[in-house]
């Protein structure tokens, strides 16, 4: 039994007082629950962000979401102050930026259907690159025959690119419109050639 | 296939060995088939395949002229190419099964406008303003101080069965016979020969019980018994006399003369 | 020539969006001389800290000025939220329980009693402890020779424990009853080992 639960939560406004403090201290986004935990019992964590996000809003610094998770940062539009911030980013590869792109878009993706939508086989060290930025994650294990792995981009991508959803992705209603995200076999070719090749890759997963 | 039918059209040529110097920047087939697509100037949805397949063909005839090597996917993907070309401009074999030629021609449409969308889409959100490059975290971190607090489980359980433990503890302890209040004739015979020798004179058997035998009733008939017992015993020897005035009237020893 | 200068500043609502910014992103506190190498070109700096100093008024996060040099700081009062408890689940040594247990049942009780029951003597450590859990406390002193102290439980016992009283408490045939005694001695400890322990314990206190 925890002694806080008889006492009432604070105010709202005290609430958002708190949220502020502790989120304005951390670099790292924050989920609700993670939140919830440092603050007393009874706090309407998800209402105080909704209001915090709205007292930021066109300041200087703003409240942002990225997936089920929060954190300051600054205004985009005051980048160019901040150039002595800037830590120099390492130039992503064409590959490295289509993969990203491809598991965004068709998450959870296999990396045979990455490979199917490129052309080319992803190099190892484009997945590890990827990972390593955390903006890929393993996903859950395809059900079908050899359980290959899937991938999928995480919350750090959606925070580092200004997401607050994998649905805010760039064009993705027109994309899935117009039936460029389906999962469009090819025609399998009588000696199955193609398909081999699949298979035997996701052995070597 | 005759060799003019693929160099019908001199600025497609020109074109093809233009794009085969830069082989290196392809990656892969599929990239080179949608660089040679932007080439037609059409919408990738109006694309022609068969002129797509022919462009491609032409590229790897021209570089085999420039002896350029090109990888074995580029040639699988020519063969291929070369495959649903002449499948294209023949007419439908009825005895094959598969996939039409429009199905496999159609695949590849599909194919090069997803990976230009794909491209498209990863080219807007690279274009997206960035964290560390355009909107910047918190810079200076207050760090989190961990405190450790320990919390003591213990349930109502533990506290009782601690308790009956206790309580119960003398049940548990490793079998031995409680001394019981009873002496018994080998003790009482060892100590009667230990003091025999003192017993010139006739005595009282009771003024030989142990000390700490004489004042429980219980323990002094007990003891009564047994030293009897064993000076019954010693008399048997012949080390000991004994006499009795009467019934119930005391019982006197004395030493044996020799 | 830096091409600001051509330009007016902009508004001071805009600079202190600036200011804000820079002041959140920084990793340390700033001079007013290097706030305004940021900022364009005839900025009112210090102006502008003020006004935020005074928007940051109340908030979770406070505009602070320490020598020359400004920063964004936590409020004072929100500072216990910087604190991440994290609880560890500990047993209660057989010493602490079987001292408590005593204790609920005989309270209340010298300790000279408790170390006749358990047949052990109690260290200081085992009273200590369960002083500070604040599930015993010291009883009327004893009107016996020496007037030794005794220990009782508290209510922040019973209500650890769920018991309305002490008295609550089952008794012996009641815990065989429960089926809380097999009849199997507890767990073999050599006699007295965890005691001489708890003995040296004592000597080092």
């Amino acid at each position: 039994m925890e002694p806080e639960s008889l006492f009432e939560a604070p105010p709202l406004a005290e609430q958002e007082r708190m949220v502020e403090a502790i989120l304005f201290a951390t670099a790292k986004p924050m989920k609700i629950a993670e939140l919830a935990a440092r603050l007393p019992h009874g706090c309407e964590v998800a209402q105080v962000l909704t209001m915090l996000q709205k007292r930021y809003d066109g300041r200087g610094v703003r409240l942002m979401k990225a997936g089920d998770e929060w954190a300051f940062r600054t205004a985009p539009d005051l980048g160019h102050l901040m150039q002595r911030e800037t830590v120099e980013q390492r130039k992503l590869s064409r590959a490295a930026i289509e993969t990203l792109a491809i598991i965004a878009y068709h998450q959870p993706v296999t990396r045979a259907e990455i490979e199917e939508i490129r052309g080319v086989s992803v190099s190892r060290g484009t997945v590890d690159l990827l990972m390593e930025l955390g903006w890929i994650k393993l996903g859950r294990r395809r059900q079908t025959p050899g359980r290959p792995v899937t991938f999928t981009v995480t919350q750090g991508f959606l925070d580092h690119f200004g997401l607050e959803n994998a649905r805010d992705l760039p064009d993705l209603k027109e994309l899935r419109a117009a039936g460029l995200l389906d999962n469009r076999p090819a025609p399998t070719l009588p000696d199955g050639e193609e398909d081999e090749d699949e298979d035997q890759d996701e052995l070597f997963d | 296939m005759p060799d003019d039918f693929l160099f019908d059209n001199r600025d497609e040529r020109m074109q093809a060995e233009a794009l085969v110097i830069n082989v290196d920047g392809y990656e892969g087939p599929l990239d080179l088939l949608l660089t040679l697509a932007r080439t037609q100037k059409v919408d990738l949805r109006k694309i022609s395949i068969l002129a797509l397949a022919e462009q491609y063909l032409v590229f790897v005839e021209a570089a085999k002229r420039l002896r350029i090597e090109l990888a074995a996917d580029y040639l699988v993907m020519a063969a291929w190419l070369a495959y649903l070309k002449s499948r294209l401009l023949l007419p439908p074999d009825p005895e094959e099964d598969g996939p039409s030629a429009e199905d496999l021609a159609a695949h590849l449409a599909f194919q090069l406008e997803r990976l230009e969308a794909m491209r498209r889409a990863a080219a807007k959100i690279m274009g997206r303003d960035q964290l560390g490059r355009d909107f910047f975290p918190r810079g200076q971190i207050e760090e989190v101080r961990a405190t450790r607090r320990v919390e003591y489980e213990a349930t109502l359980v533990d506290l009782m069965r601690a308790y009956a433990g206790i309580r119960t503890r003398e049940d548990f302890r490793p079998l031995h016979f409680e001394r019981e209040p009873v002496l018994s004739m080998e003790e009482a015979l060892t100590r009667m020969k230990g003091i025999i020798g003192t017993i010139v004179d006739w005595s009282d058997l009771e003024s030989f019980l142990p000390e700490e035998w004489r004042h429980d009733p219980k323990k002094r008939r007990s003891a009564i018994a047994a030293t009897f017992a064993a000076s019954l015993e010693l008399a048997k020897e012949g080390s000991l006399e004994l006499r009795q005035s009467g019934t119930f009237e005391p019982i006197q020893m004395r030493k044996r003369a020799v």
